[in-house]
């Protein structure tokens, strides 16, 4: 019997360069929502602290005793880290909307043929919007 | 391959979903982030100000909503990818239960959350 | 060994349905083809099936289109059979869901084609042959028949009775091109070759590169005459690097023929002042060659098909796929320029002699579409008239292969009936050259006794065609076969081409024999037992040898012009002398000439030579 | 057959990593020699041509993917540079039928017509799924790189395995099967001319797995249906002539698992696709179809 030379998955991946714009959305997308969760369940995460923040739980911020929710996001919220992540998740969550929009379109079959189109505009859109909410996001982190 | 499958209309059933489910977080991310990012500011949150909110019925309901829809659209996102790279047998089986798993108790515990600022003290 | 009760040899669009139709009437076939189903060429027919559908039509006009296209060199029985049911098949295909163009109320459409004196044309689009192909290969699969693909028949089985008439075809030898293995396949009702033309004879054609003529060959070698070789069609519009087709409707939507010199030469040369560019094929082949060969081709190769002046809408609307085929294949651009064209090998009227039901005069033996030869085609076949070929014919020897009771045949095969016998004038030694009985360098049919019992003649086939592979995948350092291919397809398209005399088609004989003797010394160079290509096109080769001497003792022999046969000496149709088939059989590696008279009585009329002019 | 002379055998290892020439076979041994005969060979037709390529006549480099699992030096996979004279209108196809019948002719691939019908030579080509045949060497950059196609298995040189990609063909009922059939043998199922136009661009695939293979979803999970084989199932799920039995038993086929939900809209089927079948948008209708026969169920 002849046998045959499988090639596996490190050389698919390997062809990254040569990816065409829907692969790109396809991988994009992929990412983005994954980020997505994840965030959502840090997100419950850190809000779970208005739990022993109703039950009157308190910390100390800067000298002041707050209660623990208030506290946290604070304290959070006051890190360039955290600020910087922020913007991240902006551009992971517009790509992501605005992707989605374009997969629901193809979905109902409309703009087949600019599917590459509507992609490459999802991303400078998505550019854009970040760029433009910086300084929102920035604001008080100093 | 070439065997006959029956009818397995589950596939579409939550292919739809997810469809719809983007749809409606589409409306309602968009007012999340505008809200919570623009509306106020990030370091201007505190207890009380999301107390007040949630104090409101369809806010409160609004969120739990959101809550529902984007854990089933994230899970069943990632579920669906894990799928499509050819995820079978007994690990897809594992996959799919750990995933259900972590979608309950993310939902308790943001429903409990949500109570939290509700005042509601009756579900959990 | 497999066994198998039918075994169907190609799954082109003969084979596929001479295999359907030995299904159904009951048999085990099995089809064994060196290409999977969907490759056969049958997927490149362009234009049509002709077929007698419409009230206002009759088979009895297309019969009598066909017998005077063939200026009147078809067999009346055979082609009157094709007429009659091939409206009963075109339909059929209809039923399995075949995708042809439709008319406003939903029938299927029909167009005018050259030389039918009613648009009778059945298509789907210009891609008929591959709807076809695909519409009969998605029956097979309903009907779960097997195919062994990629795997390559190297020879038939057939006993060695003295006389040809009384040997007997058992199975076929091939060869798995995936693993090398050798191995025999018995038919236990009968074998029906459906291996297609022999193109590649030719260096120029628009045929595929498998299109060697394998059946033909093999045939020939066991046996069964080959008849009518000489008639070959050249199509006046090829692209000049890869041969592919460009579809008459160019001509017939306006398109101009220019040579280099700019003139309009169809006209302007006196070829035919009244159609000009469209008068028929042959008459468009030789004008074109005549220019190229007084110096007046452009680069000395080929004239200019031009389409400009339609205007890009026009181009756009009706002959969009002409200027993909143009830039994808030539790199011309239609709208921009005028596209290279040249007469290119097109189709095979002659083939492996069978009557109308695809028997041959070996017993258990069948062929059937391109690769035989029942003789509907005669001279010159009619455009669209190969498709219905396929079906009519392939469904028959199907039926009659798998023992279902049909109409008895009124042509005959072998050396029966009337005949007479013919001296070839040959200025070398034709066929194997003076070393008959070596079954294995020769590959023709086994020594094995008359009386061997299938089994038996089954192994020993299968053994010699495993020493022959051995054997030229072993040996001493030899010469590749490309070298001899190329020298055969360049004899055939310098001397057997559109134009023939007779020191040509001499030459041409002393350079096959040269090419048979350098062939003695082929050796396979890739020693690899995995997708070995070199050895199958290596084994081909030697079957377009046998194929390409074939040929060209047909067209030296027959001195007269008759269809797409032209003869510098004699160029006119001589009805007195030359109604008549030629034959070739093999007799153990040394040609033999013969020839049959023309059947020209049909079922309720005798057909009555004419000029033929349109 | 099981009755294989017993040296057969032998030659199917060759060598085996055995050295001294006494115990290699004879013939295996003339083989040999004759290899590296044809080796100098082939090295001095490489360097004809390297010196036109001086000399100025174009030729053009192409690079392809070699391997064959039997013969020493190419189980190995590795690439080959040939450099072939460049003609107007010279295909990739053309490079390499010039490349095996001057310089290798153990160089394996599949081609039949030459004319884009038989979709016998998908290759991969600078990167992109292309047919040999129909790609001019004029729109690619040098070197030419060819490959046999992705996420299939190699057989040999650029021939893969294209037995999973027939499979999955014909795992989709691929014949017509209409719910009745007319009952006179010469009348014929009525269809409008809409209808035909909206499956022509379907009927056009020629097997050539070009788009199989680009597909990532379909080289991720083995047993997605992938972009031909739905395209097959549209052919005839859209096709009136059928009947609404057949077609809905047609949507439960695309349906399963493995089947139309599988599919991520990656579009690179399409863009692919070398008979220029919308393939994205088929599947993506078949979707829709098959999502509205279930709302009616609901
Ligand atoms: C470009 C072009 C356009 C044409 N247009 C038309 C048209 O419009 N109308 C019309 O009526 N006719 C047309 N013809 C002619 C017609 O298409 C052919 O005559 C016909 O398709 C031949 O079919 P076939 O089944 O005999 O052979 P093929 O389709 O050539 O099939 C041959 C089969 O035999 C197999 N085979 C060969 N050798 C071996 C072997 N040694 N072992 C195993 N298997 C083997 C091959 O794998 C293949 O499956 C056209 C031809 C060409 C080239
Ligand atoms: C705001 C609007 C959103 C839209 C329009 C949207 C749209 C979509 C769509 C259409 C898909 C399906 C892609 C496919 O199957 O082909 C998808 C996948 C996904 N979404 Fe969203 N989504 C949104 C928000 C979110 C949010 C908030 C999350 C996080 C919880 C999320 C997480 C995911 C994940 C994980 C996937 C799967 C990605 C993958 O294929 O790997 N999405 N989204
Ligand atoms: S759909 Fe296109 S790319 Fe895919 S197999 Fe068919 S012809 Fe090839
Ligand atoms: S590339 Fe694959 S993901 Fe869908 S659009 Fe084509 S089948
Ligand atoms: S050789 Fe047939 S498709 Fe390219």
């Amino acid at each position: 019997m002849s046998q045959s030379y499988n090639r596996g998955l490190i050389e698919d991946f390997g062809r990254w360069r040569e990816f065409s714009a829907g692969m790109w959305a396809w991988i994009f997308h992929k990412f983005t929502g994954w980020v997505l969760v994840g965030y959502l369940f840090t997100h419950i995460a850190v809000l779970s602290t208005s739990i022993p923040a109703s039950a009157g739980e308190t910390v100390v911020y800067e000298g002041t005793q707050v209660d623990v929710y208030t506290g946290t996001i604070v304290a959070l919220e006051s890190l360039l880290v955290v600020r910087i992540l922020e913007v991240g998740l902006l551009a992971v969550a517009v790509f992501h909307i605005l992707n989605g929009l374009r997969l629901l379109f193809v979905d109902l079959g409309i703009g087949l043929e600019s599917q590459d189109k509507s992609f490459y505009a999802s991303l400078i859109l998505t550019g854009a919007i970040t760029v433009a909410s910086v300084p929102t996001f920035i604001a008080g982190a100093f | 391959m070439a065997e006959h499958y029956s009818s397995f209309t589950k596939g579409g059933r939550l292919w739809l979903w997810q469809r719809i489910t983007a749809a409606f977080l589409v409306v309602v991310l968009a007012f999340h982030f505008f809200l919570l990012h623009f509306v106020y500011h990030a370091d201007e949150v505190t207890f009380a100000l999301s107390q007040a909110r949630m104090e409101t019925l369809t806010y409160y309901s609004l969120m739990i909503l959101f809550l529902f829809t984007a854990t089933f659209h994230g899970v069943n996102g990632v579920y669906n990818a894990l799928v499509n790279q050819g995820l079978t047998g007994t690990k897809r089986q594992a996959v799919k239960w750990t995933l259900v798993a972590a979608s309950v108790v993310l939902l308790v515990q943001g429903v409990r959350t949500a109570n939290a600022w509700a005042g509601f003290t009756t579900f959990f | 060994m497999y066994e198998h009760d039918v075994i169907v040899v190609g799954a082109g669009g003969a084979g596929l349905r001479a295999a359907i139709a030995a299904d159904e009437a009951g048999a085990d076939v099995a089809i064994v083809s060196k290409l999977h189903p969907v490759r056969s060429h049958t997927g490149a027919a362009e234009g049509g099936i002709n077929a007698a559908l419409r009230d206002a039509d009759s088979w009895e006009d297309h019969a009598y289109d066909t017998m005077k296209g063939s200026d009147y060199l078809g067999d009346a029985p055979a082609i009157e059979t094709l007429c009659q049911d091939s409206p009963y098949e075109v339909i059929q295909l209809e039923h399995w869901g075949m995708a042809f163009s439709r008319e406003e109320d939903g029938r299927v459409s029909q167009r005018p084609f050259g030389g039918l004196s009613f648009p009778r044309t059945t298509y789907a689009g210009a891609e008929t042959g591959h709807q076809l192909l695909h519409t009969l290969y998605e029956q097979l699969v309903k009907r779960g028949i097997q195919v062994y693909d990629e795997w390559y028949v190297m020879n038939l089985a057939v006993t060695d009775e003295e006389r040809p008439e009384d040997r007997h075809c058992h199975g076929v030898v091939a060869y798995d091109v995936q693993t090398s293995e050798v191995a025999g396949f018995k038919a236990r009702d009968g074998v029906i070759l459906a291996t297609g033309g022999p193109g590649q004879a030719f260096d120029h054609t628009t045929n595929a590169v498998s299109c060697t003529g394998d059946g033909q060959a093999m045939a020939y070698r066991a046996g069964v005459p080959l008849e009518d070789m000489e008639f070959i069609q050249f199509h006046p519009t090829t692209l000049p690097s890869t041969g592919v087709l460009i579809s008459e409707g160019v001509r017939g939507e306006g398109g101009i023929l220019y040579n280099e010199e700019g003139e309009r030469f169809m006209y302007e040369r006196g070829y035919a002042n009244n159609d000009g560019e469209l008068a028929s094929r042959d008459v468009v082949s030789r004008a074109e060659l005549t220019e190229v060969n007084e110096g007046r081709g452009i680069e000395d190769e080929y004239v200019h098909l031009d389409m400009r002046h339609l205007g890009e809408d026009r181009i756009m609307d009706r002959l969009e796929n002409i200027l993909h085929l143009a830039e994808d294949f030539e790199g011309a651009d239609g709208i921009e320029e005028p596209m290279p064209v040249k007469p290119g090998q097109h189709y095979a009227m002659g083939g492996i002699e069978t009557d109308e039901n695809g028997e041959t005069c070996v017993g258990g033996l069948y062929a059937a579409g391109e690769c035989a030869c029942a003789s509907v085609h005669g001279a010159n076949r009619l455009g669209g008239n190969a498709l219905p070929e396929l079906i009519v014919l392939g469904k028959r020897a199907g039926y009659h292969a798998a023992g279902k009771e049909i109409e008895e045949a009124k042509v005959e095969t072998g050396k029966r009936g009337e005949y007479e016998t013919a001296t070839i004038d040959s200025p070398v030694e034709l066929g194997e050259g003076g070393s008959p009985g070596d079954a294995v360098a020769d590959g023709g049919a086994v020594a094995a006794g008359g009386s061997a019992d299938p089994d038996t003649l089954l192994e020993q086939t299968v053994e010699s065609e495993r020493q022959r592979v051995d054997e030229l995948q072993s040996g001493e350092d030899g010469i590749h076969h490309s070298e001899v291919r190329s020298k055969v397809q360049e004899t055939m398209t310098d001397h057997v081409n559109v134009f023939r005399e007779e020191e040509g088609l001499k030459q041409a004989l002393r350079d096959i024999r040269e090419a048979r003797d350098e062939y003695e010394n082929v050796r396979v160079m890739d020693p690899s037992k995995t997708f070995n290509t070199d050895l199958l096109q290596t084994i081909e080769t030697q079957n377009l040898l046998d194929l390409a001497e074939a040929i060209t003792v047909g067209a030296l022999a027959r001195k007269e012009f008759r269809g797409a046969h032209w003869r510098a000496e004699a160029q006119e149709r001589k009805d007195d002398e030359w109604l008549k088939h030629t034959l070739l059989s093999w007799n153990d590696g040394s040609p033999e000439l013969w020839y049959r008279p023309v059947i020209l009585e049909g079922e309720n009329k005798t057909y009555e030579p004419k000029v033929r002019s349109y | 057959m099981s009755t294989q002379p017993p040296q057969h055998e032998h030659e199917e290892s060759p060598a085996d990593g055995v050295d001294d020439a006494e115990s290699t076979p004879p013939a295996q041994q003339r083989r040999e020699d004759a290899k590296a005969d044809k080796r100098s060979r082939d090295a001095q037709r490489q360097a004809e041509a390297d010196d036109a390529a001086k000399r100025d006549e174009p030729t053009r480099h192409i690079k392809v993917f070699r391997y064959d699992p039997e013969i020493e030096g190419k189980q190995e996979p590795r690439f080959d540079d040939f450099h072939v004279p460049f003609e107007k209108g010279m295909t990739v196809l053309d490079a390499l039928i010039y490349a095996r019948d001057q310089y290798d002719p153990s160089l394996t691939f599949r081609h039949s017509c030459r004319q884009a019908v038989c979709g016998s030579d998908a290759f991969f080509v600078n990167g992109d799924q292309r047919l040999g045949c129909k790609t001019q060497l004029s729109e690619l950059d040098d070197p030419v790189r060819i490959e046999p196609l992705p996420h299939q298995e190699v057989v040999k040189d650029l021939v893969v395995d294209m037995d999973h990609f027939y499979e999955e063909m014909e795992a989709v009922d691929p014949y017509f099967d209409p719910d009745e059939t007319p009952d006179g043998e010469l009348e014929e199922q009525r269809q409008s001319r809409e209808n035909r136009e909206k499956v022509k661009m379907s009927t056009r695939c020629i097997w050539c797995g070009a788009c199989f293979s680009s597909c990532n979803i379909a080289a991720g999970d083995n047993q997605y249906l992938g972009p031909a084989a739905l395209n097959k199932a549209y052919r005839f799920a859209m096709d009136d002539r059928e009947g609404e039995s057949r077609k809905t038993e047609r949507l439960e086929t695309i349906e399963q698992e493995h089947g139309v939900w599988r599919c991520q809209t990656q579009f690179s089927c399409t863009n692919v696709c070398p008979k220029d079948i919308p393939l994205t948008e088929h599947i993506q209708e078949l979707k829709r179809e098959a999502v509205k026969k279930n709302l009616k169920f609901w």
